[in-house]
């Protein structure tokens, strides 16, 4: 005879088993770091465990039924019943109630997080591309790229566009993602709550390598944010004279790199990330490969075989070329 | 004999009025678009006219008055809710809610 | 549903085809209902001109608007006279209404080469990319229709079109009207509210 | 007249039995080559930085899969149903246009052709791959989809495919709502009709109004890709927001195209295996119209990330939270059906019950992704592909198979092996829960959908490894139901008129029926024609030949000529030959004037 017993069904409790081997899970949304994302949280959680209070009542219910009414021999025909206008409207009632303490909570958070932040905030730009992130801080002058640095404590007012299709702007430990759709600006505010680093990606499909567009949060003590800061606000490292690093600045100057990458002093393109203090950077390629010299070799190389349709070409140069640029790039702290 | 005998359908005279009714008002609205006291209500005035230039073809010339209810729905049903959307978007892209800060950094506090 | 089919019997007394033909332009409503959207939400979104007010020819299109409303009116001249019977008189309204419709979209041609030769094309602007679709989607309805119109005065020509026919006649017109009504919304939406 | 044998009598027919066993045949290989692609998804991400295929063929294959099963396998399976057994359902001969019907057919396969075959149209195009496939979603959000960023045949192969299946779709829309609301027996009124049929009237209305609105979004594309205007273009002035809301006000709409037929076979299922009426049959019929017309009003929904201010937010969480009204009544009034019954536990009960089961967790996590400030954290990721899949393989494809196993004795005069049939279920059901359980988890520590790689260090390889074994699991249950299909064209039981004891009209005629279905059109008085109930007898079965012969409709050769412009016209725009576009048209033309004065008496 069948029995339904999906309560049974061994899926859960492996499931959670499963996560309970692995972490440190860098890019979950169970473990908020700022207030918009606890906001958030804490809805998602007072929601979910409305669910599973549903859940067991009514898959309890299905699977009683089922059981229950099975067929046996020698058992009288069922009552053709056709209906029952009390129940009828009682479970109308139920759900709507239900949703009534899901939905009042949930326009509350709405609200609560569509706040602009205090004047006093940090003033961030997120400018998504195909497929890297650019980041301003117009009042502190400063671009970067692919990581961003906020101090902890301090709300922040995040203006997010894009300059090509649309990509979703997504650190899921400091809040809910929000679209990079070119031609509009869209704004969140949020205040980091503990220091650390957060990882992202882009959420909004957008091409190749949508895969390969991630992101990192640094969430820096105050000191160290402005440490940070003040080395961005620095011009770009100048090697000495005769250094390996000066031969890697003339190999660069004379590239085709100068015609998408920015080092201050040296080149103004704006196609690619700025480059002024790469050195200074934990990662490459978006996100996708330490900042060592192996991998800026391999990437300098061939950049397209790393990350499918990727706009930089394959760049010529070689040998000692390669390992002098790798040097001036990795002084540009 | 075809469905909907001759009395479902009005008369040659009911459509002779109808058409001269809607030759007036296409009159009217071109005149009022070219009279500068109209343009405080142009927009409203243009849309009267034309919904009832809409309701005359609908009621006489394609039958909805005297022809069965069910057409009314079937016709009315899908255009009433394609107004209906019209309008939701219309809100969507120009109301008080829609994008802040719309390309241009308009939006500054919603 | 006063009036019952006769030739099949029907669960709501109404004929089959026209049902579905109702339901056809009650789908209609949602095709033109989207492309009058997007040329509202366009509208004076355009970076480049010309802009409707440059270019909108007011009187001629009041003309072609005229026309196609005294085209409504054959048609319904033209069902009145198939169900009476009254082949002769058949035959000429159709013409006319078709011969109407074949004017209106003479009048469309005119003013769509006149906008390009003044610099509006599919190309130029939000304006004209909304504006060509639409009036285009619309202007290829009323093809269709004076298709639909000459092959029934083909038939009214050949003697084939009796009162047994007029259903199929009423059909056309109910598309025909209603191509007229989408062109009632457009003239107003488009032409006089710039 | 044509025959009733032979190829030239299944090319030209328009018996609605035949066409509905076409659209299963094809529908249901559409559905193995989604699944195809569904595996090597999986395959490709069961590990972290797979190597299976590479980000181009990946994005290929997410979009097909996607546009597969949502138009090519699952709307044409339900189509399979509204074909076969709507007119049965309401003691019909035939459709109200048979070959309108015929026609939507051969559009919905030439279009599942043309859309597959960018799988090997690459040299065509010189693209030096093989495989040209769409490549951008089967949402295909603008700006990526313009020329500028998509500049292969891909999109093209999507958007003109998208257009062909569109008029399928209309045709078959206007054709069943007439025949529901005209075909009826005498004495079928409205609230006696059955609840398939029912969900089946609403599914088409909203196919015939959503359908437009995707119609005019794809047409501005192509006016876009093809003839340079800037309806998605932001340089322009214009805003690529429009193709989402146009997309999702189709989209929304969609997903009950999708969902109310597999409801209206579960309420078919469930009271024939409990041997009760179906609780609240006007409860469940009027919550079907009220979902229907309440999924105009959410679309938004899938648009919260977007940003588009707290009021509309609000607006467009509220009016999604409400669709759970009807929704979780519908639950309701399953379960109070089999409350009481004596419950039959056949293969199409399981998968009844099952698509209860899963539909509420589908359901349920729908819930919490209609409150936008959670839908923010979980939108583009896992945890709404597992959603999704709880909803539509949980809801539809357990639906569509109740239906398969409860009306497959009707269609072809045999009994599907209940044995290999519960093999089928337990396996589809515990490969579904392994596959798509998981991605809850998987989205909300941070996986984001659409992405053909990622990173060991995002703590999810097992259980997306978890998740590529479910898969394998729901394949291996689909070839025990290949298996099931084959065997049973031998060796299943004859079946007899009436199986189960259902209390339809289409178990009082002959398993599969005649030509002409009914010998006589029989009057109906109740809900349940073929029960007994406190006021009526059983209705006696139509007798077994016709007293006077009946006239069926012959077949025709201009539905598929019709058809066969549609492609033509298309790969005219796709080729960029005029001379093409002449053809299409000149075919398409003559074909309906061919089929308009051929003489077809119904």
């Amino acid at each position: 005879m069948p029995r339904f017993r999906p309560w049974l069904s061994p899926l859960l409790p492996l499931a959670l088993a499963v996560v309970a081997c692995g972490g440190p899970f860098p890019q979950s949304t169970l473990r908020p770091r700022s207030d918009f994302a606890g906001a958030v949280d804490q809805l998602f959680t007072s929601i979910f465990w409305w669910a599973i209070i549903v859940f067991v009542v009514v898959e309890g219910l299905l699977c009683y039924a089922v059981i229950r009414y099975r067929h046996r021999e020698g058992r009288p025909a069922p009552r053709p019943v056709h209906g029952h206008t009390a129940l009828e409207i009682a479970w109308t009632l139920a759900p709507a109630v239900i949703l009534v303490f899901i939905a009042v909570p949930t326009m509350r958070t709405i609200f609560a997080t569509a706040g602009e932040a205090p004047p006093t905030a940090l003033k961030v730009e997120v400018i998504g591309h195909q497929w890297w992130w650019e980041y301003r801080y117009p009042d502190l002058r400063i671009v970067t790229a692919n990581e961003l640095s906020l101090p902890v404590g301090r709300p922040v007012q995040v203006s997010i566009t894009s300059a090509d299709v649309i990509h979703s702007f997504w650190a899921p430990a400091l809040g809910g993602k929000r679209d990079a759709t070119p031609g509009y600006v869209t704004r969140i505010a949020f205040r980091p709550d503990s220091v650390g680093v957060y990882s992202g990606q882009c959420a909004e499909f957008c091409g190749a390598s949508h895969a390969n567009m991630r992101l990192r949060v640094l969430v820096l003590r105050d000191s160290a944010f402005q440490a940070w800061v003040r080395r961005q606000q620095a011009p770009a490292a100048a090697p000495p004279r005769g250094s390996l690093e000066a031969r890697g600045r003339d190999v660069f100057a004379k590239s085709a790199c100068i015609g998408c990458h920015t080092i201050d002093g040296v080149s103004k393109g704006i196609i690619g990330p700025t480059l002024s203090h790469v050195g200074g950077r934990a990662t490459i390629a978006a996100g996708l490969f330490p900042n060592d010299s192996p991998h800026l070799a391999r990437w300098i190389a061939n950049a397209p075989s790393l990350k499918p349709g990727a706009l930089m070409m394959q760049m010529p140069v070689a040998g000692a070329d390669l390992t002098a640029v790798i040097a001036y790039l990795q002084s540009l702290k | 004999m075809p469905e909907a005998g001759e009395h479902a359908h009005p008369t040659v005279g009911t459509y002779l009025r109808v058409a001269a009714i809607l030759v007036i008002l296409t009159v009217l609205e071109v005149g009022v678009f070219y009279v500068p006291a109209f343009h405080v209500v142009l927009v409203p005035t243009l849309l009267a006219l034309s919904a009832v230039k809409f309701a005359l073809v609908v009621l006489f010339y394609m039958h909805l008055r005297m022809d069965s209810r069910f057409f009314s729905f079937l016709f009315g049903g899908p255009f009433l809710l394609a107004v209906v959307v019209l309008v939701a978007l219309l809100f969507l892209f120009f109301g008080h809610f829609t994008l802040r800060g719309a390309a241009g950094g308009g939006g500054a506090g919603g | 549903m006063t009036h019952a089919a006769a030739a099949h019997h029907t669960s709501m007394g109404l004929d089959s085809r026209k049902m579905a033909f109702w339901a056809f332009i009650g789908s209609e409503c949602l095709l033109f209902g989207s492309l009058i959207s997007t040329y509202l939400i366009y509208k004076g979104k355009s970076v480049v001109g010309p802009y409707p007010h440059d270019i909108l020819n007011i009187p001629f299109t009041s003309v072609s608007t005229f026309d196609l409303l005294m085209s409504s009116l054959m048609m319904v001249l033209a069902l009145a006279a198939v169900q009476r019977g009254d082949l002769k008189w058949a035959k000429i309204w159709l013409f006319a209404t078709a011969f109407l419709g074949i004017l209106f979209l003479g009048g469309q041609v005119y003013e769509f080469t006149s906008f390009v030769r003044e610099g509006l094309t599919l190309q130029t602007n939000l304006f004209g990319c909304t504006f060509f679709v639409l009036t285009g989607t619309h202007g290829a309805h009323v093809t269709v229709g004076v298709l639909w119109l000459l092959t029934l005065w083909v038939r009214a020509l050949q003697g084939k079109l009796g009162p047994a026919q007029a259903l199929t006649v009423e059909i056309s017109g109910l598309y025909w009207h209603f191509v007229d009504v989408v062109w009632i919304v457009i003239f107003t939406l488009v032409y006089l509210i710039q | 007249m044509t025959g009733s044998r032979g190829l030239r009598s299944w090319l030209t027919t328009t018996d609605h039995k035949r066409i509905g066993l076409l659209y299963f045949y094809t529908a249901f290989a559409f559905f193995l080559v989604g699944g195809l692609e569904a595996l090597l998804i999986r395959a490709q991400l069961a590990r972290p930085n797979g190597t299976v295929v590479g980000a181009e063929t990946y994005n290929q294959l997410f979009t097909m899969h996607g546009t597969t099963m949502v138009f090519l396998a699952l709307m044409p399976l339900s189509a399979a149903f509204f074909n076969y057994i709507v007119p049965l359902q309401i003691g019909a001969r035939d459709v109200a246009f048979p070959r309108l019907n015929a026609f939507s057919y051969w559009v919905f396969l030439l279009g599942g052709l043309f859309l597959n075959a960018s799988w090997i149209a690459g040299p065509v195009f010189r693209a030096g791959v093989l495989n040209v496939a769409p490549d951008a979603g089967w949402f295909g959000y603008a700006n990526l989809t313009e020329r500028q960023y998509s500049p292969g045949p891909n999109v093209d192969f999507w958007m003109l495919g998208l257009q062909i299946l569109g008029v399928s779709s209309l045709a078959a829309g206007f054709n069943f709502i007439v025949t529901i609301l005209n075909l009826r027996a005498p004495g079928m009124k409205m609230m006696r009709l059955p609840t398939f049929t029912w969900m089946t009237l609403v599914t088409q209305f909203l196919v015939i109004t959503a359908f437009p609105v995707i119609t005019v979004a794809l047409v501005f594309l192509m006016f876009d890709r093809f003839f340079g205007a800037h309806f998605y273009v932001p340089q322009a002035g214009a805003t690529p927001l429009l193709w989402q809301h146009l997309f999702w006000l189709f989209g929304h709409p969609e997903v009950y195209i999708l969902i109310l037929p597999a409801m209206g076979i579960v309420s078919e299922v469930l009271p024939t295996f409990s041997r009760k009426p179906l609780f609240g049959y006007t409860v469940v019929v009027y919550s079907g119209v009220l979902i229907g017309f309440m999924g105009w009003g959410v679309w938004s929904h899938h648009m919260f990330s977007v940003g588009l201010g707290p009021i509309a937010d609000s607006v467009f969480s509220a009016t999604t939270m409400l669709i759970a009204v009807p929704t979780g009544v519908k639950i309701f009034n399953w379960i109070a059906t089999l409350w009481g019954g004596t419950i039959r536990g056949t293969t199409a009960l399981h998968f009844a019950v099952g698509f209860i089961a899963m539909f509420i967790i589908g359901g349920l996590s729908g819930v919490t992704h209609a409150s936008p400030p959670a839908d923010l954290q979980q939108t583009d990721t896992y945890y709404v592909v597992a959603h999704i899949h709880y909803v539509l393989f949980g809801g539809t494809i357990f639906g569509l198979f109740a239906g398969i196993y409860y009306w497959w004795p009707k269609m072809t005069g045999r009994l599907l092996s209940e044995a290999l049939g519960k093999l089928h279920f337990w396996l589809t059901f515990i490969g579904m829960n392994l596959a798509f359980f998981p991605m809850h988890l998987i989205g909300l520590l941070g996986m984001p959908r659409r992405i053909y790689t990622y990173a060991p260090d995002l703590g999810v390889s097992s259980l997306n490894l978890v998740s590529t074994i479910g898969a394998l699991l729901i394949g291996v249950a689909t070839l025990v139901f290949v298996v099931n299909l084959w065997r049973t064209r031998s060796h299943g039981a004859p079946a007899p008129n009436d199986p189960w004891g259902g209390a339809t009209l289409e178990w009082a005629i002959p398993s599969p029926p005649p030509p002409y279905n009914f010998s006589v059109i029989p009057t109906v008085a109740s809900r349940l024609p073929r029960w007994k109930t406190e006021h009526h007898d059983p209705m006696p079965d139509p007798p077994a030949a016709p007293p006077a012969p009946v006239h069926v409709p012959g077949g025709s050769w201009w539905p598929p000529v019709a058809a066969l412009g549609l492609p033509v016209l298309a790969l005219a725009l796709l080729t960029h030959h005029l001379w093409l576009a002449f053809l299409g048209v000149a075919i398409m033309l003559y074909g309906i004037y061919r089929w308009a004065f051929e003489p077809f008496e119904i």
